[in-house]
């Protein structure tokens, strides 16, 4: 399935809830489920917070599976990652007078079995996410 | 997201519930620190019927957290489920804010550390 | 938003959960959350069923609102309707050995506000359908 | 969608939970008809559970009714919640099929129309 959203925070839950369907179909576990809504939930907010800032643009959220192997990608054209290393380390953020924590991507690398990351400036970001159910 | 707040002496109880977020997060900041301004130098966050928090929830405890260090007072969490311990626990949160089982604990708690 | 699904009726159950979960954000009452449910369900199935048939395609689901005004469009690129009034009459089907009972437009007609039907032989069809919260 | 079957004497009770659409339509009929063919003549759907259903239901529930006619039994629908009780209604199927409050009920409808 493949899901186009405008980049407004009311459509995070929005995002979880649809994901977490899909892949309900494979009757995962509840803290396996726990895990992709919360591992979708960060990155349909970065592309919603840092991708889009406070512009207008749309987050595509795909989810499909080979066998149980289930991979989501969440991909937004907005300002792109510049360093993306060091955005993957935890605790940093671009964004702290919004309290964000920089706990986003280390909650995605937790929860899900593989997260990649590409991205290029004023272009956007995709982030990749794969786990066995 | 729901929350419901109660004053016992000057510790401020907010019980939420329903799934915190970056967007929820936005609304229940400004409202706790409203109430800690007001007078409330205690905090305990009631997680009691919190479903979902992601890493933006990490983000309203640590601010509040300094707020309340700031005015001299305590902070505590008190009864999250399992998917919200494990984000407190990924961020290390527990090691600066005590955690109990229920909100009775956490003022007991707050009365030892001082008196609200 | 805009949701693409493949054309199994296994993902009938995940269309009417997402277009829910998004029309929540209006608090609907429960009965009209349940009637638009259901039309997305007709339109949903009607798309697998008749215009996939037995292939494979992507079906299209965009939910979206002004005010109150709810706006659901589900689309596919399958054989399309060659006589639409025809088949907008009540127990009209052209799958009986499915057992298609024919109601399926008077469902969405009965549940919605307005249903319009767009339509080109081999081509495709593409729903629209409006209800006021 | 997740069925229970119940037969007593001739009657057979299927108990339908969840969600009965297109998808899950091809299973039930297949699953109604070997059960119906074994021997029982009437048939009850019991709704009590069913929390969703749309217009696949009407062509399982009209199919049924056909078979169960050729036979020379008796069918009816127990306990609908109104979202299934509406459609139901919209396709008149309750013009052809009675519907009772409770499986009780539908059970002792069954053995006025004739011994199981
Ligand atoms: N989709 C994105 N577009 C642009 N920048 C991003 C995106 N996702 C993450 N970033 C950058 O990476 C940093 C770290 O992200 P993350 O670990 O999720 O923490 P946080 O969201 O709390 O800042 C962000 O502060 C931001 O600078
Ligand atoms: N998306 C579609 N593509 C092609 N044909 C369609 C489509 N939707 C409906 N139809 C045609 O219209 C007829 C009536 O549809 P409907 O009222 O939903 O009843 P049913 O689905 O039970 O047949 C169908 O039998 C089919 O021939």
């Amino acid at each position: 399935m493949r899901l186009e959203l405008l980049s407004k925070t009311a459509n995070e839950g929005f995002a979880r809830v649809a994901v977490a369907a899909f892949v309900s179909q494979l009757d995962p576990t509840l803290e396996q489920l726990a895990e992709i809504k919360t591992a979708v939930s960060e990155a349909v907010t970065n592309a919603i917070v840092h991708g889009y800032e406070n512009m207008m643009g749309y987050v595509t959220v795909t989810a499909q599976w080979t066998g149980r192997l289930v991979t989501v990608t969440v991909e937004d054209k907005g300002k792109g990652i510049p360093d993306v290393e060091m955005a993957r380390t935890p605790l940093f953020t671009t964004r702290p007078e919004l309290e964000r924590s920089g706990m986003g991507f280390t909650v995605m690398e937790n929860f899900m079995d593989s997260v990649e990351v590409y991205s290029k400036e004023h272009q956007g970001t995709r982030v990749v996410m794969i786990k066995q159910l | 997201m729901k929350e419901s707040y109660t004053v016992i002496n000057k510790t401020l109880i907010a019980s939420l519930s329903g799934e915190l977020d970056q967007h929820s997060a936005v609304q229940v900041r400004a409202e706790l620190d409203r109430r800690i301004k007001e007078g409330c130098n205690n905090l305990v966050f009631d997680f009691k019927r919190l479903e979902f928090m992601d890493s933006s929830g990490i983000g309203v405890i640590i601010g509040r957290y300094k707020l309340v260090m700031a005015l001299g007072g305590a902070i505590c969490i008190a009864c999250p489920k399992p998917q919200v311990e494990r984000i407190i626990h990924l961020a290390t949160i527990d090691r600066l804010i005590p955690i109990y089982k229920s909100v009775d604990d956490a003022l007991k708690s707050m009365r030892g550390d001082r008196v609200g």
